[in-house]
């Protein structure tokens, strides 16, 4: 990537997003339903160019490209808006797989729950996760947090490693999956079956969009950017700075949760294997390369991360390396990841810009990671 | 001797710490130390009674058939590639050699990655379900994606073979369309067990599993053959794990004669060589997931007291599939189950050119088959497993694996 | 020829300009200051000359080579040395260290036994605390050691930023003496101070800065009589 | 039985107080042993911390880089897995070759890791997370290029030699490869701390690590300090990755370094990080401290899970480390 | 798809859009006649206007520091430091760099706790509370080093300040409950008004970090007004101002004090200190050295001594 194509595309983007900013609200909705819609039929349209058969199945690479944009999502919760860099999230990916595995499968001593239960289940017990890990470690600067929650991440799938009852890689077989059958008999939410699960996860993925949304423009939202770019003034400027980045860690969590029951559900099988650090980074560099901050940007990361190596079969053994260098390459040239940072913290900020002075804002595509530098010429 | 021995530490740490960048000049050849004192000496095997009447892929050269495809599911590229490579030549050579021979008959061989990975392979094999033109499989080689994936192939009524999966619980899901080209971990546990005792006059053993599926079933079949044999010396490792010092030193206490390792090759050689290189002089029986020429690599000279047991017949001493597979494989020996690869390939190629063009055809056709292959006499019962399976035995000899005879 | 010549420097950080374009000068034997607000850009200044922050736009000339790209750190051996603003002791190493850094670039090191002396000549203070380690000296000791570091590298151009910043009276008095006595040995020195009759006493000339421009220049003598000056600086009118 | 009730009775952590007790001196010299190798790891994160305030994630992948060099130097003397016959002056001289060749190899890869990812970094002044994710990503394109060109496994064994007890202490064996390890480690880490508190050039060092502006004002070349932290890192991780193959001889593997690169930080944060002998200390104690955990919790992972532990709880309750922050305060 | 707004909101939102104001109200305001202006300005400013229960009556002390020492280490930053703040007064913090101006603002505001002695705020020892639970009691700050939230409009820096004051939970804001639409609209509300207030509302869209310095200095006090605070600090608001950009802002802090706010002001520039405050305190050496109506503070010795330093060789 070279800085002179950056350049060329900065505009375009920023045209973009500007054009989208001018538009009503009920003109933003004409062209956002289609693109719904359009999302919703990608797995029975399976487009030729996009399509990623013959190497993998298109409905359940669908599937695992929608469940990585909701991992990022989550992440992009924690990392993206309140700028704390959280190395171990599969822990809490893992976490989810494990609480929807030990209440569904015949493996498990424990009572069997229907599946459903098990996805806010999972919400809760891994936002419970979230708040343990969180109390102590959250006081701590930001690349000592890193590497602490990098070690929870190793600490739960050791555990699950060398804990009898989690049954290390032998791991839980037939996990459930929400109910219902075809005229013909067969399961809905077969494992072989993703276009179902495709959709569950893309509505939950949007309710997830929503919420966040609804937080992102609210004082949480504000505390998590105000935390992010000068934790000091945040606090001076009355924002309970712990508490808020405590919620941040808890609300990511619970989404990592919901993730990984998800995952457990689809695939039907749980063990030790999936958990490890390369894939917390996997997480990690879908929400950095859209643009960490940007909703719109991590879920475009999670596909890239997602759909490539799916698409690409012959790439499947590059695809740590290649990740691996997009995140060097990315952050000398572009920290900002390909879109950049952008969020809106005002529940009715559109409103009120228009009748302050006749405009909406400006559109930025700076880093969310990149606010701490602030601090360092300051101080 | 201790005198001399602190001497060297303190030259050692000496001249390692002050980093003269000096070097001398290299007067070394690797002795074969290590002490695979064996007492007890079994001949090697150079000759396998091929069936007579063994099926093979060319058949009678005139079959009529178009359109139809066979595909192989398992592990071409990732951490456990070699094995899936192994079955995938020799289900290649097979389909070559039934193509050369008829001309009017041409199948042809998808192949599908899974990486070995049960959280891949269903998606894999969901797409391979979904082309209609491949009615027959082989694979997946492993317990793992094969208990992940039975379903969708039991669902779309696709008969799969697989050359090399050995849980036990796979032919108890109720499928119809699995079948088990070799025996299973019932068979070998115990058979392991007899081979330790009565061919290695072994009375003090030591179990030693891995924390795989396939590592525990083993383990707990060898064990209740074993008995009181075991019963005093057992111990667990993991996936990944590197240095075994503290099973080592259970080891060298308990003072066995033959160590049963249960699982796979990256952890057993390393296993293998520490105990060795600690002054172990017993014996080192592990199975399949052992038996590779990676061990030798990895193990090293310290390989020379190790046993293995295999429900694979060694296709290398069969001269003609050998030099054959060479041709496949880019002039690599057969490996474990590339002849199993071979004669499951075989079987769904004899069932194209009795003229089956759909997935229920072979399936019944599988069913049903009653026939030698080059490594074994084939027949299923319902299960999906073989009435009769035969675990062979093999040890390391110069450097080698190699044959000696069948255990049961 | 002058020792220390800027033309038309500005520097930037990030969208906010913090010197716009400053022209001054410095002769050889010289003590000149600057005065100025906070946030004027004196500070910048010196950082500026001794290479810390890049230019935006102009030049530097010293002894009459252009040095506006050169590294900071071949500054000092070309005879650039700071007594940075706060000081900048490093509080982990003893004051005899604290010297030995000030001698580091140094090529002819034969002579820094000499520089000692000298050092110790003028801050009798210094010698006693030798292996002090720096961060617990005073405020006054630390300013001390700041300057007799700034000593060491035998510098054609001594730059002091705020040498009496924080410091109690007789501190300052002191401080203050030494920078003429070093003046009087034959260096030339560039003052950045806030205590602007001190400095505007001591010093040959003088330029004041506003705002990252300089909006007056003069002796010493001539700006303490300005009246301007004083109201700015005290509020008398 | 509620199932609850079945899963929670099922036993999660055995404590094998009694192998802890019998096995407690063997424990704590093999842990020295460990300690030696992760305080010399520890003193590249160390060092980069101290002069750069920044985790340079990717020593791990230095460290392993060290290690490979190690196998294929001693492989291609024709060592392998077992034990060779040698005089001691020839193996001494085939191991020195490989400690060089992998202080060269670990130093340039260290090296070239700070011109090619992290200057441009610096130049734009980038913050702390950017730098940690590209470090992220240097330490995991370095692992897959291992990973491609090796394959997923280890590498055969290397044996240098068969260790032999040399004396007992306290009813346990100290053999001959303990000393050397930690001997030769003591070593490196006092010809380490004496380069960094007694000469020039470490005074630069030390400068640029308590206040780079100034340092660079007394005409400290800010680039060449850095540049030789970097090295002085790669150097000693190449030490230590000789006694890690003496120790471990299969853990020659794509994915080594990663473990024991995180117990190596954790051994930097534990002595304080930016701390020479906190470095030190650290490493000794974390060896020992995860080899009891290891025996007392019965498997090797417990090991990883200790140290992990270890890591959260000094950074909860004393951030700073046992000896305290920062690279020139090590002489308090 | 670039932006993704229109997901999250609710749409029964769409349906109230605002008339569209070629310019806006900065825009409009430039089209008003003098008398239009002024009433729109007094509005803004009852909307800024502090709408607080006080406990001190006006010209009683407000906050007071009693005997507060501050010690860094061995260095004595504070020593024994006492004054009051009269609410309704605009109190000035003066002293050479380093005197101990900037350590006494934060143990104010929380930042610093004192070694020893007590900060009052309405007879109330702030004691160990944390800086955000101190914002909320009413004490609030502009840094001499800006510190905006830079990827934040300046409307959303100013709503951060509001914040402080706001109840509504992380339940409420998921579910944009009822208290927490009331808030939000509360809160931009004020905030526009207190960027008019300051004069940048022709800014308000853009990211904080693009503003010019000037603004950047006035939008931190926005955003610190917008806490509501009894008593504003303001760290060298004027530091790399030139004399008609200060001219302007003793306008705003008379302006701020006018509307109903106790100032205290740290500032170095002697002409805007003495054009503007009431009373003023010199510190001098973590000492407090004088204390008066600025006047008296012009004429006293000790305070022109350590400002414009003592005359050659003369006594100190």
């Amino acid at each position: 990537m070279t800085s002179a194509r950056n350049e060329s595309r900065r505009p375009h983007l920023q045209q973009l997003g500007e054009w989208w900013n001018s538009l009503p609200r009920t003109r933003q909705w004409l062209v956002l339903i289609p693109v719904v819609l359009l999302i919703y039929a990608l797995p029975v349209l399976n487009p030729p160019i996009l399509s990623t058969e013959p190497g993998t199945n298109f409905p359940i690479a669908c599937f695992n490209a929608a469940r990585f944009a909701l991992i990022a999502l989550g992440l992009n919760v924690v990392v993206g808006q309140a700028g704390l860099l959280d190395l171990g999230y599969v822990g809490f990916f893992a976490v989810g797989a494990y609480v929807a595995a030990l209440f569904t499968s015949p493996d498990s001593a424990l009572a069997k729950l229907p599946y459903l239960v098990t996805l806010p289940l999972a919400m809760v017990i891994t936002m419970f996760f979230g708040v343990v890990l969180g109390t102590p470690t959250l006081r701590l600067r930001g690349d000592y947090l890193a590497i602490v929650t990098l070690g929870f991440g190793e600490i739960v799938r050791l555990l699950a490693t060398i804990v009898p009852p989690l049954k290390g890689q032998v791991g839980f077989q037939e996990v459930g999956h929400p109910p219902g059958r075809l005229p013909d008999g067969s399961l809905i939410f077969a494992s072989s079956n993703g276009t179902p699960w495709y959709w569950l996860v893309v509505t939950l993925t949007i309710a997830m969009l929503m919420l966040v949304g609804n937080l992102e423009r609210s004082r949480v939202g504000r505390a998590w950017v105000a935390i992010r770019e000068d934790e000091d003034a945040a606090q001076i400027m009355g924002v309970p700075t712990f508490k808020f980045k405590l919620w941040a860690f808890a609300i990511g969590a619970a989404i990592g949760g919901l993730s990984g029951a998800l995952f457990a559900g689809e695939v039907g099988f749980v063990n030790n294997q999936k958990f490890d650090v390369p894939t917390s980074v996997l997480f990690l560099a879908a929400v950095v390369l859209g643009g960490s901050g940007n909703k719109v940007g991590v879920l475009l990361g999670a596909f890239v991360v997602s759909y490539v190596p799916d698409r690409f079969t012959e790439l499947a053994n590059y695809k740590y390396l290649i990740f691996g260098l997009a995140l060097i390459i990315l952050m000398i040239f572009r920290p900002q990841g390909l879109l950049g940072a952008r969020q809106r913290l005002l529940a009715k900020g559109r409103e009120a810009y228009q009748r302050l002075i006749g405009r909406p804002e400006q559109v930025s595509s700076e880093s969310a990671l990149a606010a701490e530098s602030a601090k360092g010429v300051g101080a | 001797m201790s005198g001399a021995r602190l001497v060297r530490v303190l030259t050692l740490a000496a001249v390692a710490s002050l980093s003269v960048a000096g070097c001398a000049a290299k007067t070394n050849s690797g002795d074969s130390g290590g002490g695979a004192g064996s007492n007890v000496d079994i001949p090697v095997v150079s000759q396998l009674p091929v069936p007579p009447n063994a099926a093979s892929p060319a058949g009678s050269g005139n079959a009529t058939c178009s359109g139809v495809t066979i595909a192989y599911a398992g592990a071409e590229t990732g951490p456990n590639a070699q094995l899936g490579i192994n079955i995938l030549n020799g289900v290649q050579l097979a389909i070559n050699e039934h193509n050369q021979a008829n001309k009017n008959c041409q199948v042809a061989l998808k192949k599908f990655d899974t990486e070995g990975d049960p959280g891949k392979a269903p998606g894999v094999v969901t797409q391979l379900v979904s082309e209609s033109d491949i009615i027959g499989v082989i694979g997946l080689p492993f317990s793992g994606e094969s208990k992940a994936t039975g379903g969708t192939f039991q669902q779309a009524n696709l008969v799969h073979i697989t050359p090399s999966a050995t849980n036990p619980a796979l032919t108890k899901n109720g499928w119809s369309t699995f079948f088990r080209a070799l025996g299973n971990d019932a068979v070998q546990g115990p058979a392991a067990a007899k081979f330790i005792v009565d061919k290695l006059k072994a009375n003090k053993v030591c179990v030693v599993q891995d924390d795989s599926d396939y590592g525990i079933g083993l383990a707990t079949a060898a064990n209740q053959a074993l008995g009181d044999k075991a019963k005093d010396c057992q111990d667990k490792v993991t996936t990944g794990q590197k240095d075994f010092s503290a099973t080592v030193s259970k080891i060298m206490n308990a003072k066995p004669d033959a160590v049963f390792y249960s699982g796979y090759y990256a952890e057993g050689a390393p296993l293998d060589q520490q105990l060795v290189n600690k002054g172990f002089t017993g014996k080192f029986v592990a199975p399949d997931g052992v038996k590779d020429d990676k061990f030798l690599q990895l193990a090293g000279d310290a390989s020379g007291n190790a046993y293995f047991t295999c429900p694979c017949v060694p296709g290398e001493l069969l001269q003609k599939f050998s030099d054959a597979y060479k041709g496949v494989s880019g002039g690599q020996a057969p490996g474990t189950y590339s002849l199993e690869g071979y004669d499951a390939t075989t079987i769904l190629l004899k069932g194209i050119d009795s003229g089956i063009k759909d997935r229920a055809g072979l399936t019944n056709y599988v069913k049903n088959y009653d026939g030698d292959g080059f490594s074994k006499h084939f027949k299923w019962d319902a299960t999906g497993e073989l009435a009769t399976s035969t675990v062979y035995g093999y040890k390391v000899d110069h450097g080698k694996i190699v044959y000696v005879g069948t255990i049961s | 020829m002058a020792l220390l010549e800027l033309s038309d420097v500005s520097v930037h950080y990030g969208r906010i300009q913090a010197l716009c374009g400053i022209t001054l000068t410095v002769e050889q034997g010289e003590v000149v200051t600057l005065i100025g607000a906070n946030g004027a850009g004196k500070t910048t200044t010196m950082r500026a000359i001794s290479g810390i922050r890049p230019l935006s736009g102009g030049r530097i000339r010293f002894q009459g080579d252009d040095i506006t790209r050169l590294r900071a750190d071949l500054r000092v051996v070309r005879g650039i040395s700071q007594a940075p603003e706060g000081r900048g002791v490093f509080p982990g190493m003893t004051v005899q260290e604290n010297l030995e850094m000030g001698a580091y670039a140094r090529r002819d090191k034969k002579s820094v036994p000499e520089d000692f002396d000298r050092v110790f000549a003028l801050f009798p203070r210094l010698a006693e605390r030798r292996s002090q380690v720096g961060g617990t000296l005073s405020g006054g000791e630390q300013q001390m050691l700041a300057i007799g570091r700034a000593l060491m590298a035998r510098p054609r151009l001594l730059l002091l930023d705020e040498p009496s910043m924080g410091l109690a009276p007789q501190f300052i008095q002191q401080i203050f003496r030494i920078v003429t006595e070093i003046n009087e040995q034959g260096t030339t020195v560039l003052l950045v101070e806030q205590n602007a009759r001190q400095a505007l006493t001591r010093a040959h000339r003088a330029y004041v800065l506003e705002t990252g421009r300089i909006v007056k220049s003069g002796t010493g003598a001539e700006l303490l009589a300005d009246t301007s000056i004083k109201e700015a600086y005290l509020g008398v009118a | 039985m509620h199932p609850l009730t079945t899963f929670l009775a099922d036993a999660w952590i055995n404590f094998d107080v009694g192998s802890l007790r019998d096995q407690f001196w063997s424990n704590t010299f093999d842990g020295l042993t460990y300690g030696a190798i992760y305080a010399l790891v520890a003193m590249g994160y160390t060092l980069v911390y101290g002069v750069l305030n920044l985790i340079n994630f990717a020593h791990s992948e230095v460290f392993i880089v060290g290690a490979y060099a190690v196998f294929f130097v001693l492989s291609g003397l024709g060592f392998g897995p077992s034990a060779p016959a040698l005089s001691i002056g020839a193996l001494v001289a085939d191991l020195l070759l490989a400690m060089v060749a992998a202080m060269l190899v670990s130093a340039a890869v260290a090296v070239i890791l700070e011109r090619v990812a992290y200057r441009p970094l610096r130049r734009k002044g980038v913050p702390r997370l950017v730098f940690l994710i590209t470090a992220i990503g240097a330490s995991f394109t370095i692992q897959y290029l291992i990973f491609i060109w090796r394959g997923p496994s280890a590498e055969p064994a290397v044996i240098m030699f068969r260790p032999e007890a040399v004396f007992t202490v306290f009813g346990a064996d100290i053999d001959d490869q303990q000393l050397t390890i930690v001997a030769a480690a003591l070593v490196l880490m006092l010809v380490a701390d004496v380069f960094v508190n007694r000469t020039r050039l470490g005074r630069g060092v030390r400068a640029v690590a308590q206040d780079p502006d100034t340092a660079t004002l007394m005409g400290v070349n800010k680039e060449r300090v850095i540049m030789l932290t970097f090295l002085m890192g790669g150097l000693l991780a190449g030490a230590a990755s000789l006694f890690y193959v003496m120790k471990v001889p299969s853990g020659v593997q794509y994915s080594g370094g990663f473990i024991l690169g995180i117990k190596a930080f954790a051994a930097a944060v534990l002595g304080g990080i930016g701390n020479i002998r906190g470095a030190l200390l650290g490493g000794l104690l974390l060896g020992v401290v995860s080899n009891y955990g290891q025996t007392l919790l019965g498997a090797s992972q417990w090991s990883d899970v200790v140290a992990f532990v270890v890591l959260v709880v000094v950074l909860m309750f004393r951030p700073t480390g046992i000896l305290g922050e920062s690279l020139g305060k090590a002489r308090v | 798809m670039s932006q993704e707004t229109g997901l999250q909101e609710v749409p029964d939102e769409a349906g109230e859009e605002h008339v569209q104001v070629e310019g806006g109200i900065v825009a409009e305001l430039e089209r008003m006649t003098p008398e239009e202006r002024a009433e729109h300005e007094a509005e803004v400013a009852e909307v800024v206007a502090p709408d607080r229960e006080i406990a001190v009556g006006f010209g009683e002390t407000l906050l007071e520091l009693r005997e507060v020492t501050v010690r860094f280490g061995g260095l004595v930053a504070l020593d024994a430091v006492s004054f009051g703040i009269r609410r309704g007064e605009i109190l000035g913090l003066i002293g050479p760099n380093g005197a101990g101006k900037t350590t006494c603002f934060n143990a104010m505001t929380g930042v610093y706790r004192p070694t020893s002695g007590q900060v009052l705020l309405e007879d109330r020892p702030l004691g160990r509370r944390k800086r955000h639970q101190i914002t909320r009691l009413g004490i609030a700050r502009t840094f001499q080093n800006i510190r905006l939230f830079g990827e934040m409009t300046a409307l959303e820096n100013v709503v951060v300040g509001t914040d402080a004051r706001h109840r509504t939970s992380v339940l409420g804001a998921l579910l944009r409950g009822p208290r927490h639409r009331r808030e939000e609209a509360e809160a931009v509300e004020r905030a526009m008004a207190l960027l008019e207030f300051v004069g940048i509302a022709d800014r308000a869209a853009d990211k904080a970090r693009n503003l010019p310095y000037g603004y950047q200095r006035r939008l931190e006090i926005a955003r610190a007004l917008a806490t509501e605070p009894k008593l504003l600090c303001l760290d060298e608001p004027a530091a790399g101002f030139n004399p008609a950009e200060k001219e302007q802002l003793m306008g705003l802090i008379r302006k701020i004090r006018d509307d109903g706010y106790t100032v205290l002001l740290i500032e170095h520039d002697m002409r805007l200190v003495m054009g503007v405050t009431d009373r003023i305190v010199v510190l001098e050496f973590g000492k407090k050295i004088a204390e008066g109506l600025p006047a008296e503070i012009r004429d006293n010795p000790a305070v022109i001594a350590a400002y414009l330093g003592v005359p050659d060789d003369g006594a100190a």
